[in-house]
């Protein structure tokens, strides 16, 4: 079981998150944050492994990855 | 030719380069110049029998000038204040070599790194040398992207005539700002002939050396007094200032460049409110208008230099007014810019 | 006449090319203009902002503390200006981005949905033009013929369809001042 | 659950003032981690370059000071001249530490000075909005390669690890990428070899970080990792270009 | 110490250095100050907790000491005229980012590369500030070989003080001659505590940093403004002038350095022909000794200034009197030093 | 009988100010001898550096300019440009070149500039009265190595031909001694395929010129030689380190 | 009292050195006292010369263009200086090295065949101290023995039989001046 | 048959072309010129084969050869 959580506020929507995933559970959201960024969200958290392929590749540091 | 266009002051500068004859740049990468480089290059790297190189460093671009500028050919290179510093050593090096070419400053807010606004800071490195030893520029200080246009074309004839290095003084706004410009057809000048010293292979004469030194100290003393014969040349001859409303003003504001255009506004501003203000406006800063601002001393007993500095041209224009006027001082420092109003409610202290 | 404008938004939204577009506009019609960016690393990401004046006579100063228009396309750049207006001054706001209300009740507002009728146009990089459609229609500072001029001017060599839907844009901005279809 | 990735504490909580997906945050993040891991961060001083990471002060948890455009090499030296004990670093641009640095950086090398440099190869000016670096490649358009790079006037892309490897006063020298994963992992250890080189006392160490400038190359972050595969690695193969036997 | 000893000035500068606990040196070689830079590495790189750095150049000199100044200690570099504006850039860092550090300008002819016999023409680039933004140095200008040790001691402290570089402004000349110099006991004085600001890895504090940079303009500005108060502090607590002879004189030399000694030989001479000289030495340049100037011209309406150069001092000068009396000069430059009679000559041209 | 041996035309008739036994004076000759040879003395134009040989511009009978010190590449890149048809060479010591004008060189090289540099490497700064320079060998005693060069602080010597053969733009590079006549044959030869290549355009040439200095080394100039032997040649090997193929 | 004087010679004569000891040995005898060299690439090859200044009182200008005393150790030395020694002063000259007469007559000259002196001493680079020696017997300047003092500080460490061989040639250039055995 | 001139003025007295001359032919003489060094001399110039060792030797191009 692993769990990740995105920062809303630091994240930038630059996506590399959703393509650096080897389970594509990450995508890209609606919402704007309140630097008017579509931030990344994920999806079927149940598939998770706690890679942490995304948290490495994030360049806002935006993510944590918990196991 | 003689269209009008909306520019860039920097990308203004870059094609009135081009269009005096300059086909050489060497130049390095600093903010708020960026667009004349990259004006260059697109410009220049299409030509031929032309050159445009991003040199390794400031220093690096200001050698190359040195040595294109050797061969005869005008050439020029540009930065904002930290790069300017780096080239002092070679400017220096042109200045005793007697070689012309020009060199832009887009001055932003210093010391150190600063910030990227504009400011007007360097005046005392550009006026009086912040390299070694006694020398000068021809130093210009547009105040519109017309007049970086009309001074870049003035500052490499003036080079030429004085055989001399000549730097437009600007600052990141007008390099950022756009306006419409024209590039006027200009009438010829006589200029004088540089076959005598430039170095493009002795082929058909004796061979030409040019050496920015003199062990010899009494040899290097005959080499700076010949200098220091065309800067009294250019001080009788080449003195340029704009004058606005100096008989019967109250205070006269003197500023230069950008800072100048916004005392035009306080000027009409302050009519309004029934004070009567008058400016005078460096256009050379070397060779300095000391003449004017002395004689209008003996008329008007007020000044009010500003400047985005802490007070720098403030200097030469004490030394002008050398006692005859109260001079008083109002600067913005670090990239902030003043306003009109700022201004006025100075303006309205010294006349309580 | 003196117009000082200031036109705001975030990075991408295309700032500066209306506002070069407004001045190039001016300059055909013969007017005095300036144009000056805010610039630097601040514009990565944050928000941009561009001057614009358009004179009958010289400009002196380029510098406007206050502006006469303000044309906010996102909500900092409302955030960032609005005291700045001048007393019965006009805003000029992007209803799409911006929730807030106008604080001020000494200036005009007009309120574009911009963002909306761009995508509605299938355009949605051109809710700056409608924006400077809305302004030209409600100023008359230039025609809006000149600014068709600019823009084809400003996008030369480019996508004879990109200029069409861009010039839709600009007369969709007129139309809602003409019909009053702004909620100010 | 434990938390298996966070922040490290070598980093502070501002967040970055990058642009999305610029390659600028994961390397910080990685040298913060190395601190952390190495335990070094309160004997730490770290340099910064005139470069988009000029704002690395910000970031980076511990003593910093910004040098001059190309001169952090230099001012490095002064530091650890002057405090032999304490940990040193620089950060640089490739404008910075290849172009006008190219004297600081190869004599700092050369006389072995025992810092860790990082050096962010994004073959662009990043900061300036994008002018040819002495790393750009052949055929890249920048600001002032408006119609590609051309070798003959401009010259070869610098391999910079390679040059400097020939210096004999160079302990450790890599060079990683920093767009997938696998890469990223690897880019990790180097880095903490670098400082464990410095923190063994072995001397002068280097990583250069092939990075993504998505904004003035004009491409989506995940364009521009791919883009950086595609181009950028095939010029600049990664690896080790020279190691201190032991801490190999 | 208290012991006389003989010594070139520019290893009584680095013994100086040495003593006032500067213990880190870095620099390039340049004539004429290459003893000093010799005496360091000599001294440095036999002592522990010292280090002698061979910089790859001057601009690589000045950031070491950049460096090595951010970590509290007392650091060092010298050069003379062409290596010296090559370290403009990172002088304004420092004086940007305040940190104490010790700059020698040996100074020779200029400009360019100029001749290696002793000058004077910096002094525009020491004082007004040759690098960009505004900021100065606080400039002392040593006359004796006693006073290079002197100085260079003081210089550590005052930059210390004031959290500013300090610079020796020299000659070629002062720096060859050897003079007696004593090694004097000097008392402790209370300096401000640097563990505020130093860079020393942050165990058990907050993290520190040094970023001579803002790119908010105002909060620039605020910096621009927090070192201006320094400056005036300077201005009215450190100025430093030797007089000699100011009551009665028919005519004040005014000069520093190498050439006050010369002139003080005047003053001898011309006593013996019936005219009556006054002399004064500016000891620190910047702050300038703009008060007792001033308050001279009151008295005596005709001052003379000296300088190897084409006049830049004069400007100070210039500026201080005001307009209150004749300001007159006499130069020499490129390497050549002005002689006693000379100066005498050009002084009865004056009071005939 | 023949003349066989006498002062090339390239040279001016002027006494050389060179301290006796110089190599600089060996080395102004052969250079004056390429030019010479290949005719080309009226199209030519020289930079010369700071350094002992400032004075080059006396002695070389053909245009001449006196770059500020490091900065003679950049000086020629400026005439190159410019007068793109002219031969342009710079003559530099090893402080100008590999110390202050690391930069320079570097860059000069990777563009591949189409000039010739002669580099005269004798492991000292000769005109400031003998203080280390970047090529000065460990344990060689100078001014500022009072008690010879420490590695450990002072860093090895740069081998510069070599550093600068890593560079793709680079044509030709060699190193050559001037100690025996043997050698100054072979030298002679690599200057010819230096201008050789700017002549036929095709791109950067150094040749890296193993000298003496016997006023600061403290020898006479025979001994000179033989430390020159004895010392620099076993670290910095002679030879030829990169060629064109077609001037080869 | 201010003694001026300047000495000058070929690079390797050792001007440089005897410059120093007199200064030295004035300051050990409680005088103010100044030496100054020429400096730079000139040295090469070239002449050298030096300056001394001894005085009573505080030194003013160390600049001397006209000195009281010339030491000329070769040729081009007297060539360059003769003219600008004082009237009524002093030219000490090494006549081993100088052939030709010394033009003026308003100032006194002694010829010292240093060269061939110390070349018969056994130490042909002493002729320097031959010189010296004549000197300071000549004007009691300062006392020899305090001339041995500023000898031995500057050879400590060198080899004792140096400093014995220098002290020899110093005596019998003083030896010559008591003796008259000088051709002036 | 060959033959050397050695200009006595541009001579240093360096000796390097004693040393190169593969004869032994060029010593030192007792002569000082006017900078005041000692030149160099041919001896038994008929033993010169003009290979010119010591003209490609001397740092002053004080050496000129016949043959
Ligand atoms: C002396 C000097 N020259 C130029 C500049 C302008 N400048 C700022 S950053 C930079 C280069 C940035 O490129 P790089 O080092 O590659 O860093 P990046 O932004 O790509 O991370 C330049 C040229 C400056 N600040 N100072
Ligand atoms: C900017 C600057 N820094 C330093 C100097 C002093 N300087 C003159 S020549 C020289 C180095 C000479 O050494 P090198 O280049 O090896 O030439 P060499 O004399 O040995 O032939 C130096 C440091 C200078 N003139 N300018
Ligand atoms: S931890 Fe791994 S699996 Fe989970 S979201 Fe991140 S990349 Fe995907
Ligand atoms: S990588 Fe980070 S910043 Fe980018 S989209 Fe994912 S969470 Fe956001
Ligand atoms: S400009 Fe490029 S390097 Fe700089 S922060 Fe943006 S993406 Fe990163
Ligand atoms: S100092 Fe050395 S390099 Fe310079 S001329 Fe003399 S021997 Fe040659
Ligand atoms: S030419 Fe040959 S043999 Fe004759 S003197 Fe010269 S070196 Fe000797
Ligand atoms: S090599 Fe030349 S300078 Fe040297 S001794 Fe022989 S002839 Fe004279
Ligand atoms: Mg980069
Ligand atoms: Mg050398």
């Amino acid at each position: 079981m692993a769990k990740i959580i995105i920062d809303q506020e630091r994240c930038k929507g630059c996506e590399l998150c959703t393509s650096a995933c080897p389970k594509h559970i990450i995508i890209m959201s609606e919402y704007f944050n309140a630097k008017g960024y579509h931030t990344a969200k994920q999806i079927k958290p149940e598939e998770c492994t706690g890679c942490a392929f995304c948290a490495l590749t994030c360049p806002d540091v935006a993510i944590e990855v918990y196991k | 030719m003689g269209e009008k266009m909306l520019m860039k002051g920097n990308e203004a500068i870059g094609e009135a380069a081009i269009r005096a004859g300059c086909h050489f740049y060497f130049g390095y990468p600093i903010t708020p110049q960026t667009e004349l480089t990259a004006y260059m290059a697109k410009k220049l790297l299409k030509m031929k029998n032309a050159a445009f190189v991003q040199a390794e460093s400031e220093l690096a671009a200001i050698s190359m000038v040195y040595g294109a500028a050797a061969t005869g050919v005008r050439s020029m290179t540009s930065s904002s204040s930290p790069g300017i510093s780096l080239k002092q050593e070679g400017i220096s090096y042109i200045a005793c070599a007697e070689l012309p070419c020009v060199i832009v400053n887009m001055q932003r807010g210093g010391p150190g790194l600063g910030s990227i606004q504009p400011g007007q800071a360097d005046y005392f490195q550009a006026t009086k040398g912040g390299g070694h030893g006694d020398y000068h520029l021809i130093v210009l200080a547009p105040s519109s992207v017309q007049e970086l246009v009309d001074l870049t074309m003035d500052a490499f004839d003036l080079a030429d005539k004085y055989t001399n290095p000549a730097m437009i003084l600007g600052d990141g706004l007008i390099g950022q700002m756009m306006e419409a410009v024209e590039f006027k057809e200009r009438k010829k000048i006589d200029l004088p002939d540089k076959e005598g010293w430039i170095l493009t292979g002795c082929k058909g004469r004796e061979k030409n050396y040019i050496v920015p030194f003199n062990l010899d100290p009494y040899e290097m003393e005959k080499l700076n007094l010949k200098i220091q014969e065309k800067y009294n040349k250019l001080k009788e001859k080449e003195v340029r200032c704009e004058t606005v409303n100096l008989d019967n003003a109250d205070l006269i504001i003197v500023a230069y460049g950008i800072v100048a255009r916004i005392a035009k506004t306080v000027i009409n501003n302050a009519k309004k409110v029934g004070i009567n203000i008058g400016l005078i406006r460096p256009i050379t800063l070397f060779p300095f208008p000391e003449k004017i601002i002395a004689e209008t001393s003996e008329k008007v007993n007020k000044f009010l230099v500003v400047e985005m500095s802490m007070g720098q041209m403030l200097e030469d224009v004490k030394l002008a007014v050398n006692g005859k006027a109260e001079v008083n001082f109002y600067g913005r420092v670090g990239g902030v810019i003043p306003t009109q109003s700022e201004i006025l409610t100075e303006i309205k202290k010294y006349l309580k | 006449m003196l117009e000082r404008i200031i036109i705001s938004g975030f990075g991408g939204q295309g700032i500066m090319l209306i506002g070069r577009l407004l001045a190039y506009a001016g300059m055909i019609e013969g007017k005095k203009v300036a144009w000056m960016p805010s610039y630097g690393p601040e514009m990565r990401g944050g928000t941009a902002n561009c001057t614009v004046l358009i004179s009958s006579n010289e400009i002196g100063s380029p510098i406007v503390s206050h502006p006469k228009i303000l044309i906010a396309m996102n909500q900092p750049s409302l955030d960032k200006f609005e005291s700045n207006v001048s007393k019965d001054g006009l805003i000029i706001l992007n209803d799409s981005l911006i929730e807030r209300e106008v604080k001020r009740n000494d200036v005009n507002v007009i309120k574009i949905p911009a963002d909306d009728i761009a995508d509605k146009l299938g355009n949605s990089r051109a809710a700056n033009m409608v924006v400077l459609g809305a302004y030209v229609e409600q100023s008359g500072i230039v025609k809006m013929d000149t600014i068709f001029k600019a823009l084809e001017k400003a996008l030369a060599g480019r996508d004879k369809k990109l200029l069409e839907l861009n010039k839709e844009a600009l007369k969709k901005g007129a139309e809602l001042v003409r019909k009053g279809k702004i909620n100010g | 659950m434990k938390k298996v990735f966070e922040s490290p504490k070598s980093l502070t909580k501002d967040p970055f003032t990058y642009c999305p997906g610029c390659h600028h945050g994961i390397a910080h993040r990685l040298v913060a981690e190395a601190l952390d891991e190495f335990g070094v961060r309160e004997k730490t001083i770290g340099v910064c370059p005139v470069g988009c990471s000029v704002f690395a002060y910000v970031f980076f948890n511990c003593d910093m000071i910004c040098a001059a455009h190309g001169r952090a090499p230099a001012v490095a030296t002064g530091i650890k001249r002057a405090k032999p004990d304490s940990i040193v670093f620089t950060y640089q641009g490739d404008g910075d530490l290849a172009s006008i640095g190219t004297a600081e950086i190869v004599h700092t090398a050369n006389r072995g000075e025992n810092i860790t440099v990082i050096f962010i190869n994004n073959a662009i000016y990043g900061m300036t909005g994008g002018q040819m670096a002495p790393t750009t490649l052949v055929g890249q358009v920048t600001q002032t390669s408006p119609y590609g790079r051309d070798p003959k006037t401009m010259g070869y892309p610098i391999k910079v690890a390679e040059m400097l490897s020939t210096l004999k006063g160079v302990a450790y020298i890599s060079r990683v990428a920093l767009s997938k994963p696998a890469y990223i992992l690897k880019a990790k250890k180097a880095i903490r070899k670098a400082f464990q080189t410095q923190i063994e006392g072995k001397g002068f160490s280097l990583v250069e970080v092939l990075s993504t400038c998505p904004t003035n190359w004009g491409l989506s972050p995940i364009e521009a990792n791919k883009w950086l595969e595609e181009n950028m690695i095939p010029y600049y193969p990664l690896g080790e270009f020279k190691t201190p036997e032991e801490v190999s």
